[in-house]
């Protein structure tokens, strides 16, 4: 039976965690290389079977799980270390473990200059990180899934510090951590009032009694699911928690690739999908969800193209996808929201593990202003990251625009034209700006210093393969979930991923369910025309950029700089890309420092984060005024308390 | 009111008390601060004993005997802690003492 | 029967309160005396003392006199049962020897650490 | 047979069955007894160096961990026979029941582990008085008497002798004005809260007539309750928080974890503090069942304090002996939670963050001893702790374990713990409270991981410390990593055993 198999997935990594812990350095950096990835790839092994397993079955019996033993029971309260294995985490399962694996692979290449012991911690934590995110998406109650997820945030805190020597790199581990724990600290009330209302935090319980239990719309639906949300909103970096991401590039690459944009910065859409049956209950929350993926989406979109550190792109571009996620979700297309959730996945572990390449090649450089004409050096790296690129800005058939194009489609479907005119800008957005970092770093000329040319060499194959692989992935992985709109056209080939997912989500929506099981559905022709149109939105992103950054790479650096009218309006030719500057780029320009600048570093950063520190801080000094150290000051307080006591017990 | 009654001992038990507690927070020198906990704890003695003759009840008594145990215990340890202060700075100040705060 | 106990918890209450918000102001609001004023005076009145108050007696005269309180005080224990020896019989006996043979060893300890040598 | 052998035969039998619940406290005692004696005659004890020098105490320090371990031993055999256990012993002055034999095992859990840490910090910094042991060891069984005591009198004899104890070992590195400063402290303000609390014990004696806990109880669950009655209850809130150290009763603690040596810390902060809140939580959910109604509101207002004050002061301290000060603060503030809860679910909760609560702080004060070295402790955290890990992974990741059990992070024994705080406050109805937990945990997250950060990231700026693990501090470490980790993957029969300990209580003689 494959449901008595179901801990070995989890078991594996953290017996990879054990062996590279305590034995990493006797077995030395080989025996590290092939442990670390060897028990990951083991794990997708297991994972690849259970799936198969599951979809041998009926659809409706697509549910393995195994109660490993009872971990808390205390009266009433229970909670187990049991998994479940259904379409949802089977999902998830062989995206942690797949995408995993490779970016394990990856590592080896990237890490080898790390000294033994280095090596054997790096592996070591990313063992446990892969571990915890099992945990967190096989969980079948959501206390465990609550470890999973502290799990996940404590490897990320670790490894975003791994080059301690560096003293951002610790606050950065820092801030991440603690903006985490505000997350946490929301997700955890959420668990709380769960259990109050349902008296169990089992999904088994919880989740099928939801429509029963609570009312629809209700405050107490609404408080429960606005609770989680602000966990999730922590975990995956959305507005207002998103301060921490872009800080968390300071750790390795391939973490990032990792943990910052295919695994566990997800989890909060993975979280919000898992509990729908809730969400349902409340509109209101869901309905905020989708505005702040929207918002986000966005915002982060703007901040990503005056970033000059690539790195930086990546993960603001991060933060602006898993806003998309957020927005389909939020719309109630759960699976859409999934599906963008793996297309995403593949493409962005892509683009930073490229990235991560481009970076070994260029030996620590992150600055795309010192990159350029990287062609020919790195011609694996190009390839691949033009495929990334290509998916992530929605050109068909490439693996982001079925996904990104479903949750759009679904948010007009959903009656949010707004929201999807925001999504549509931001798709367009997000073809210029990665496309700016495409053209600033493999194409043009060189820029850096002469040593760096010297030393430019393409990534050792244990780099090149993952790269490849995950190219492959993001040009095919889209196929899984065409929309009925061409899937008809094309002669019938099904959505697999919506109706594969059905059976989680389908007592979503009634409509969303129909919708999902794939049913011959009258294709409204509004579907073309909005397809049509996001396709154009990012060609035309993409021609802009090319413009802009290949064509008339100097016009960008000139917009920064002060103008001299009088010598444009000579220029006849330059006459247009002046009224361009005035009218588009130079608005866009200013507002997108002042969301980077004012906004992101002044505002979040500086005010919610370091005020809320700063207040803290302020409290923590009168507090400690107090202790002056001298006795009769300690007399006096300890006799204030008696007093005060006396007089709430005699006139109280 | 001629008649020395249970009222007059534990009022001039809460006076007693009110007394040492007084001189616990007034008093600078750290041996008198301590005769002022020894009031403290004399007049607790005496509600005790004053309770325990109202009620019958012999327990306030076999309390009294502990507390005066204690107390002596307690002083024995109190001074030698005096000692080893006035030892390190020349006084026995209570404010003198402030080498650890915050 | 507890209320006609009242007043005394009120007075004890009020005196708490009253000396207690008296020393706070004073304190707030009082100029600061620092160590070494006139409160660590001997005699706080302000009688002037004669002579070195720092004459020293020998330490070992304090050391002797905390002894004499400790083992003396623990009597106290011995007058109970001295009255109520006959009833409490063989039981009785029992723990009074062990309370004393627990007495003993820190008669010992202070023995055997030269406490009770005037040398 | 002689009469007189016979006699004295007839009073042992009836002696033997009340010695029974005292077993532990008695081994203590006397063991204490013997590491002293055993010194004082100059048997198993090195000789000086020189002339008129003191030697090493050989045999004191393992005596003192003998007696403990048996001392441990005879709970267990208390817990196994719990059930058939009679009583009243003692005239009821002591009670044996789960909930008395679970915080001793806690106790003497502490003990053991307070002297495996003792015996290698002695030797480093040349104190050689087996005066330590001893006291050690007699506070301890101040600790089970206050435990078990069924009475207001016991609960003040085990109090005393537990805090005089302390006090002397606070002061004990008699050379070091912080040691002393710290004793006097502890000793100025413990004295004064002595006195409230036997003022509050002389109004509940008088209002109840009488000191026995059940007696009491019954007298005084007819409404309403009398002002004498109140002002007692209030007096002895006051004298327990001074104890467990509640805000605002919490000043001195700072001062005195900080300038105490550090093993005798680690003793305060859980021995004491089990004690403190064993008597506690028996008294008030007990004894004073029926004026729930009346207390519940200054607890929780104390417990708002306790939680606020504790951690936000925390943030801004560098040593870390006063930072764990702040937290073992904060603790309290998170235990009275479970007392506030005041339910069957919440003193199981109380029992489970004990033992919690006890292998993490004790942990932690652990390395903080073993980082110490002769002539200094080493208590910064900016300066000494500052790249830890290169030198000693192994410390660090063990500092960093009991660090994140204290800020409760999962799977530790301090996230279960705080789980079923949180679960039993919200149970009775008490979500502010259980909000405000969780809020400060937050707060607490932040100083917690300061220490982590400078043992991981940051870089070394002073001599690397020269520091050998004694074999015995390992074995303690690895006690409390083992119990951290074991109690918070596999909390279950932990937790079950809290449940079942708590029956007693509620239902109390």
């Amino acid at each position: 039976m494959a449901a008595n198999w179901i801990w070995l997935v989890p078991a594996l990594p953290l017996a990879g965690v054990l062996v590279n812990g305590l034995l990493g350095r006797r077995i030395g950096k080989g025996g590290v290389s092939v442990i670390g990835p060897g028990m990951v790839g083991a794990a997708f092994a297991v994972s690849l079977w259970l799936f198969l397993d599951l979809a041998a079955r009926a659809p409706e019996a697509r549910t393995l799980s195994q109660n490993v033993y009872t971990w808390i029971s205390a009266g009433d309260f229970r909670a187990s270390v049991a998994f479940l294995v259904d379409p949802l985490s089977a999902t998830l399962m062989l995206v942690v473990t797949g995408v995993g694996f490779l970016i394990h692979v990856y590592s080896v290449g990237y890490m080898h200059d790390e000294d033994r012991r280095g090596f054997a911690r790096y592996f070591t934590y990313l063992n446990l990180f892969t571990f915890a995110m099992l945990v967190l998406v096989m969980a079948d109650n959501f206390l465990l899934l609550f470890v999973g997820w502290e799990g996940v945030g404590l490897c990320s805190y670790l490894l975003i510090g791994f080059w301690f020597k560096d003293r951002a790199n610790a606050t950065a581990g820092k801030k991440a951590f603690i903006v985490n724990r505000i997350g946490d600290f929301g997700f955890l009330l959420g668990i709380f009032l769960m259990f109050g209302a349902f008296g169990s935090v089992a999904f088994a319980d919880v989740l099928p009694s939801a429509a029963t239990v609570l009312d629809a719309g209700g405050p107490l639906a609404f408080w429960i699911c606005l609770f989680l949300f602000v966990g999730a909103v922590g975990k995956s970096a959305q507005i207002p928690l998103y301060v921490w991401l872009p800080d968390a590039m300071a750790g390795p690459t391939p973490v990032s690739a990792l943990i910052h944009a295919a695994t566990m910065v997800t989890a909060g859409v993975y979280m919000v999908a898992r509990s729908h049956a809730l969400y349902d209950m409340a509109p209101a929350v869901l309905a905020i969800v989708a505005g702040i993926g929207a918002a986000t989406a966005l915002y982060a979109a703007t901040i990503g193209l005056v970033q000059t550190d690539i790195k930086k792109v990546l993960a603001y571009s991060t933060i602006s996808q898993l806003g998309y996620m957020f927005l389909g979700v939020g719309v109630a297309a759960y699976a859409a929201g999934i599906f963008h959730l793996v297309t995403h996945a593949f493409f962005k572990a892509l683009l930073f593990l490229g990235a991560g390449s481009v970076i070994h090649a260029l030996h620590g450089e992150q600055d795309m202003r010192r990159m350029g004409g990287l062609k020919r050096a790195l011609p694996v790296t190009y390839w691949t990251m033009l495929a990334a690129t290509l998916a992530i800005a929605g050109i068909p058939p490439l693996a982001g625009f079925f996904s990104k194009d479903e949750i759009l489609w679904r948010t007009w479907d959903a009656g949010h034209p707004v929201l999807w005119a925001i999504g549509l800008a931001t798709a367009g957005l997000t073809a210029l700006y990665m496309f700016r970092l495409f053209f600033l770093t493999f194409h043009g000329s060189f820029r850096g210093t002469g040593e760096q040319r010297q030393h430019l060499h393409e990534s050792p194959p244990s780099m090149t393969i993952p790269l490849t692989v995950l190219g492959a992935l993001s040009v095919v992985g889209g196929w899984i979930g065409i929309p009925p709109a061409i899937g008809q056209t094309l002669g019938g080939v099904p959505n697999a991923i919506e109706s594969w997912l059905a059976p989680v989500f389908a007592d979503a929506h009634a409509e969303g369910a129909a919708h999902a099981a794939g049913e011959a559905h009258a294709i409204p022709p509004m579907e073309y025309a909005l397809m049509a149109a996001s396709i154009a939105v990012a060609l035309l992103g993409i021609l802009a950029a090319r413009y802009l950054w290949l064509t008339r790479p100097e016009l960008p650096v000139r917009i920064g700089l002060q103008f001299r009218v009088a010598a444009t309006v000579l220029s006849n030719k330059y006459y247009v890309d002046e009224l361009y500057d005035a009218i588009v780029v130079r608005p866009y320009n200013a507002l997108s420092h002042f969301a980077w600048r004012v906004i992101d570093e002044g505002l979040i950063d500086g005010l919610v984060v370091g005020g809320t520190g700063a207040v803290v801080r302020w409290q923590s000094r009168v507090s400690s005024a107090w202790q002056s150290g001298a006795i009769p000051t300690y007399v006096t307080v300890f006799f204030g308390g008696v007093v005060a006591i006396l007089v709430y017990y005699l006139f109280g | 009111m001629s008649e020395v009654g249970v009222g007059h001992y534990l009022t001039l038990s809460a006076i007693l008390f009110t007394i040492g507690a007084i001189g616990v927070l007034t008093r600078k020198n750290a041996i008198i601060v301590f005769m002022a906990i020894e009031i403290m704890l004399n007049a607790a003695n005496l509600a005790f004993v004053t309770f325990a003759m109202s009620i019958g009840d012999l327990g306030g008594l076999v309390m009294v005997l502990f507390v005066i145990a204690v107390a002596a215990a307690e002083a024995a340890v109190g001074l030698a802690i005096i000692v080893a202060m006035y030892r390190h700075r020349e006084t026995v100040n209570v404010e003198a003492f402030t080498a650890m705060r915050g | 029967m507890l209320t006609e106990y009242l007043p005394i918890v009120f007075l004890l209450f009020v005196g708490l309160v009253v000396g207690g918000v008296i020393i706070v102001l004073s304190w707030r609001m009082g100029p600061r005396t620092r160590a070494l004023s006139i409160g660590d005076s001997p005699y706080e009145c302000g009688l002037v003392p004669t002579g070195d108050a720092r004459s020293r007696v020998d330490v070992k005269f304090y050391i002797l006199a905390m002894l004499f309180i400790l083992f003396d005080v623990e009597i106290v224990f011995l007058f109970p049962w001295a009255i109520m020896f006959d009833a409490l019989g063989t039981l009785g006996i029992l723990v009074m020897f062990e309370f004393l043979v627990i007495l003993l060893v820190g008669y010992a300890y202070v023995w055997r650490k030269g406490a009770l040598e005037w040398d | 047979m002689n009469p007189e052998i016979q006699e004295l035969l007839v009073a042992y039998r009836v002696v033997r069955p009340a010695l029974f619940p005292v077993l532990p406290a008695a081994v203590l005692t006397l063991f204490g007894l013997l590491a002293l004696l055993v010194d004082v005659f100059e048997l198993g004890r090195t000789r000086g160096p020189a002339e008129g020098e003191t030697g090493t105490p050989i045999m004191a320090p393992y005596l003192a961990l003998i007696g403990t371990a048996l001392a441990l031993g005879c709970v267990g055999w208390q817990a196994a026979r719990l059930e058939t256990a009679g009583g009243p012993y003692f005239s009821g002055m002591v009670v044996l029941d789960g909930f008395g034999v679970f915080l001793s095992g806690v106790v003497l859990a502490g003990t053991l582990l307070t002297l495996l840490l003792t015996i290698g910090y002695c030797r480093r910094h040349d104190i050689h008085l087996a005066e330590y042991y001893h006291l050690i060891l007699m506070a301890a069984a101040g600790m089970l008497i206050m435990v078990l005591a069924g009475n207001l009198i016991t609960i003040f004899v085990g109090l005393e002798l537990m805090s005089v104890g302390v006090y002397v070992l606070t002061g004990f590195r008699r050379t070091r004005l912080r040691s002393v400063e710290g004793a006097l402290k502890y000793f100025v303000l413990g004295a004064f809260s002595t006195g409230f609390f036997l003022y509050g014990m002389a109004l509940v004696y008088g209002a109840a007539g009488t000191f026995d806990l059940a007696g009491i109880r019954d007298a005084v669950s007819v409404p309403p309750a009398s002002p004498v009655l109140l002002a007692g209850v209030a007096l002895l809130i006051v004298g327990f928080g001074f104890k467990v150290a509640l805000v605002p009763f919490h000043m001195w603690s700072p001062d005195v974890y900080q300038g105490a040596p550090a093993p005798v810390t680690a003793f305060m902060a859980t021995g004491v503090k089990t004690a403190g809140f064993a008597a506690f939580v028996r008294v008030f959910m007990s004894t004073f069942d029926g004026l729930a109604d009346q207390w519940i509101p200054v607890l929780w207002a104390l417990a708002v304090l306790t939680m606020v004050v504790g951690n936000v002061a925390a943030i801004r301290q560098d040593d870390i002996k006063r930072m764990l000060a702040y937290s073992s603060i904060a603790h309290a503030g998170y235990l009275l939670v479970a007392l506030i809860a005041h339910s069957d679910i919440g003193t199981a909760a109380f029992l489970y963050y004990m033992a919690a609560y006890t292998l993490m702080t004790m942990g932690a004060f652990g390395i903080v001893i073993v980082l110490g070295e002769k002539g200094t402790e080493n208590t910064s955290i900016e300066r000494d702790y500052a790249g830890i890990a290169w030198r000693h992974p192994l410390l660090a990741a063990a500092m960093a374990l009991f660090m994140f059990s204290l800020t409760g992070i999962p799977p530790t024994a301090g996230f279960v713990g705080k789980f079923a705080i949180l679960s039993a406050a919200v149970n009775s109805g008490h979500v502010p409270l259980a909000v405000l937990l969780v809020l400060t945990s937050v707060i607490s997250a932040y100083y917690y991981l300061k220490v982590v950060v400078s043992m991981y990231m940051r870089a070394s700026e002073r001599e690397p410390i020269r520091s050998q693990v004694p074999a015995m501090a390992a074995i303690a470490l690895l006690i409390a990593v083992v119990g951290v980790l074991g109690l918070g993957i596999f909390p279950g029969q932990w937790v079950e055993m809290a449940r079942a300990s708590v029956v007693a209580v509620t239902g109390l003689p």
